[in-house]
């Protein structure tokens, strides 16, 4: 098995439609196809999963937890 | 004025003085009016004074006769009329004086026309102009006051001053506010006050009184030493039907004390206002601001944002995975279709080849062509033996007849065409015979006709 | 959990509109999201909880306490 | 709590004024905002209590060239 | 017998198009036929078993198997 | 002794079986009758060759004998 | 003995058709059916030769021997 790729949510998903966009198009070589396949379920379940973790994020944030801590500062009065 | 000629005989002082005198008592009696200066009653009884005016003066005499009848001696600087009997001369002293017998204060009328005249003279020096006149300073660290000693006016600026403001700081210099001395009393008092650094305004006070009471307030020494003051004055003198000379220098004039507190110190009710309203609008504009601030945090509040974020990019992983599960399905399919088709073809073509047997039918014709011609030829040699059958059926010879011909090879058909001893041939069947001709017997009769 | 961040109240509501605003934007990455979210969550607290103390300080400052002292000086003559 | 702050009626009452201006001030931070209420109220406090002052300051002042030779005679004030 | 030739999957498949149309021509020699036939039974076997490993491997990445592996970067927050 | 004549075997026999017909004519002369006679002779003669040479090749044809050769050319493979 | 006679199998199956059409026909005469019945004949016999070793050969086609070999290449995974 090679190397797992790299590759940020948003270049994922772009790369997951086009993928799908050119698998849509009727002269892919099957070789080419089941290429694109292999990627494209690859990213699938990838960005998938990537989804999953950030809803429960999102679900933590809801809930106050995890946030950025911010301590306000009052200038000292001279 | 006309010149007299000198005289040229010389006369001695005492001729001199006696020719004066004579004069003199031409002259009589009359009334002169001036301003007193020195006066005293001596002890003899008799009373010394001068009367002069802005030019001159004259030294008048009232002898106790007349002297005991005046209770209250004039006051330097105080106008009277001095009626006199006569001028009397001195000779010994080389002065004159006049025998006054009684004497008056001076009217009204007058006193208001020299009022008038110094007035007149101050404008004309500029003292009156507002533009040369100090601002009154607003929150005066001292006030100076002038007035009389015990006064009511004293009491009265000193009342509204701390009526309107309660901390303000007064410093008092009691002065004489009528009578000769007064001039000379309220110009000390205002320079020991305007000398004193602390004291930012002067408030010049006295009670009301008559025109001659007021007399001082008018005059011009005062009115010229207030103008040559730093400290700005403010005038507060009683009610008058003209008012004094001071109030048209002054930086300012007040008709009552509580004009006069107005004009220097600032109204405690008032700066309560100010510091209420200050206070107010601060207070105002500081809950404003929280309530600003809050309504952009609440404004700015974070609202589930992400729920749509996460929502649509759901919905792009979910379509692009239904096109590629569906590609899945059917990647192959349509290629296996065209593989199945072209191998279809290929059998058909296989099928489709002639095989050996193809040519079984066209042997058996081939076949069929022979045996119709072995049947033909057979029906040709039928045909051929009747033919021959009924040639031979024809042929006189295998019916018994002969044919004759002659040498040459025609054919004889008539006797006559021979002679005995002609070589004939003859044909019958099965053969030809060579023969001579022996004899010829023409026919008589035709056997056949 | 990371440090606090020290940050003074004017410039806390400025990043929390800021980070509003960019909420709103189209192009937004999930992970830019969720930072934001982040942020902006716990921005929100910390500015509220800083607003309600100026609030009691306002109170306290309208009952006349804690008010800075001052002493009106009479002018000296010196 | 600090030492009193020591200022004249003048100066306190133009501060009080300059605070209720720059409270108008739009850039404002809160916490100057609290500040200047803190010490506009204390002003007002120490102003109006100066404004009440009871004792009052009276100094009598001798004419400098006292002229003794006044005969006295002090007319009445009509 | 000769060398085996080599050849891309689409274009053996269209290849063995381009034969099954000209076999289906009337003026076919038995000679050509048979050249044809040749050439295109060898192409169907081949495509038949590439096509076969082909749907292997569908069915692989239909179950998630053999897949190109992806990691999703998240930016680290600084 | 005359040119022979060329005639078909059909014409041949068809004129064979004409003269006997005409053989059977009354008024025929006798050097008419001669001729026919001497001409049915000959053709008779020769159809009847003709018919045994026809017979002795058809019989050669179907024992397989005395066919025309072929030799079917296979187009040599390029 | 005359020389074979050169001829492709189609030509020659062209030829055999015509002869047969040709026999069918009454009007021939005996000669011409001699000669033609000689090369059809002839004709039937090596058509039918040649068709028996293409015979052999379908049936190695059928067998799937004596096939071209092809070997599909796929492109390399980069």
């Amino acid at each position: 098995m090679t190397e797992p790729q790299h590759v940020t949510f948003e270049k994922g998903l772009a790369r997951l439609e086009e993928i799908a966009e050119r698998l849509g198009e009727a002269e892919l070589s099957v070789e080419e196809t089941i290429r694109l396949l292999r990627e494209g379920k690859g990213l699938e379940q990838a960005l998938r999963a990537y989804l999953e973790t950030a809803e429960r994020d999102l679900q933590e944030i809801e809930a106050g937890r995890g946030l950025t801590t911010f301590v306000i500062d009052r200038p000292t009065d001279a | 004025m006309s010149q007299r000629p000198v005289e040229a005989v010389a006369q001695s002082p005492s001729a001199i003085w006696r020719r004066i005198g004579g004069s003199l008592a031409e002259l009589g009696g009359g009334v002169v009016e001036g301003e007193v200066q020195a006066c005293k009653r001596a002890p003899s009884g008799h009373i010394y004074m001068d009367l002069a005016d802005d030019e001159a003066k004259v030294a008048c005499v009232i002898w106790k006769e007349h002297a005991d009848r005046i209770t209250t001696l004039p006051e330097p600087g105080q106008l009277i009329q001095a009626r006199f009997s006569r001028v009397r001369t001195y000779p010994k002293g080389g002065s004159i004086s006049l025998e006054v017998n009684a004497i008056r204060a001076a009217g009204e009328g007058e006193l208001l026309r020299r009022v008038e005249e110094t007035l007149t003279r101050l404008i004309a020096d500029g003292l009156t102009d507002a533009a040369r006149k100090p601002p009154l300073p607003r929150h005066p660290r001292r006030i100076g006051l002038v007035t009389g000693r015990g006064s009511d006016a004293e009491a009265d600026v000193l009342r509204a001053i701390w009526d309107r403001y309660p901390p303000a700081r007064i410093s008092v210099c009691h002065a004489l506010v009528q009578g000769v001395h007064a001039v000379a009393s309220l110009v000390d008092a205002l320079g020991t006050l305007d000398a004193d650094p602390a004291v930012e305004v002067i408030v010049l006070a006295r009670g009301g009184g008559s025109v001659e009471d007021l007399l001082p307030f008018s005059d011009e020494r005062l009115c010229r030493a207030i103008a040559a003051l730093s400290t700005p004055v403010v005038t507060s003198i009683g009610h008058t039907r003209q008012r004094p000379n001071c109030d048209h220098v002054a930086a300012a004039c007040a008709d009552v004390p509580g004009r006069a507190a107005e004009l220097v110190v600032p109204s405690a009710e008032e700066l309560r206002t100010r510091i209420g309203h200050a206070v107010e609008i601060g207070a105002g504009l500081a809950y404003g601001q929280l309530r600003d601030t809050a309504a952009r945090i609440d404004r700015s509040a974070m609202r589930p944002a992400g729920e749509a974020v996460i929502g649509s990019r759901t919905s792009r992983v979910t379509l692009a995975g239904r096109t590629l599960d569906h590609r899945v399905g059917t990647a192959t399919s349509a290629i296996d279709l065209r593989l199945r088709d072209g191998a279809d073809a290929l059998r058909t073509a296989l099928t489709a080849l002639p095989r050996p047997e193809h040519l079984d039918g066209t042997r058996a014709g081939l076949e069929a062509s022979a045996t119709a011609l072995a049947h033909r030829l057979t029906l040709g040699h039928a045909q051929l033996s009747g033919a021959q059958r009924l040639i031979r059926a024809r042929d006189w010879r295998e019916r018994g007849f002969a044919l004759v011909r002659l040498p040459g090879g025609a054919i004889v058909h008539d006797v006559g065409a021979l002679a005995a001893g002609e070589r004939i041939t003859i044909q019958l069947k099965g053969g030809v015979l060579d023969a001579s001709i022996d004899a010829v017997h023409p026919d008589e009769t035709e056997p056949d006709a």
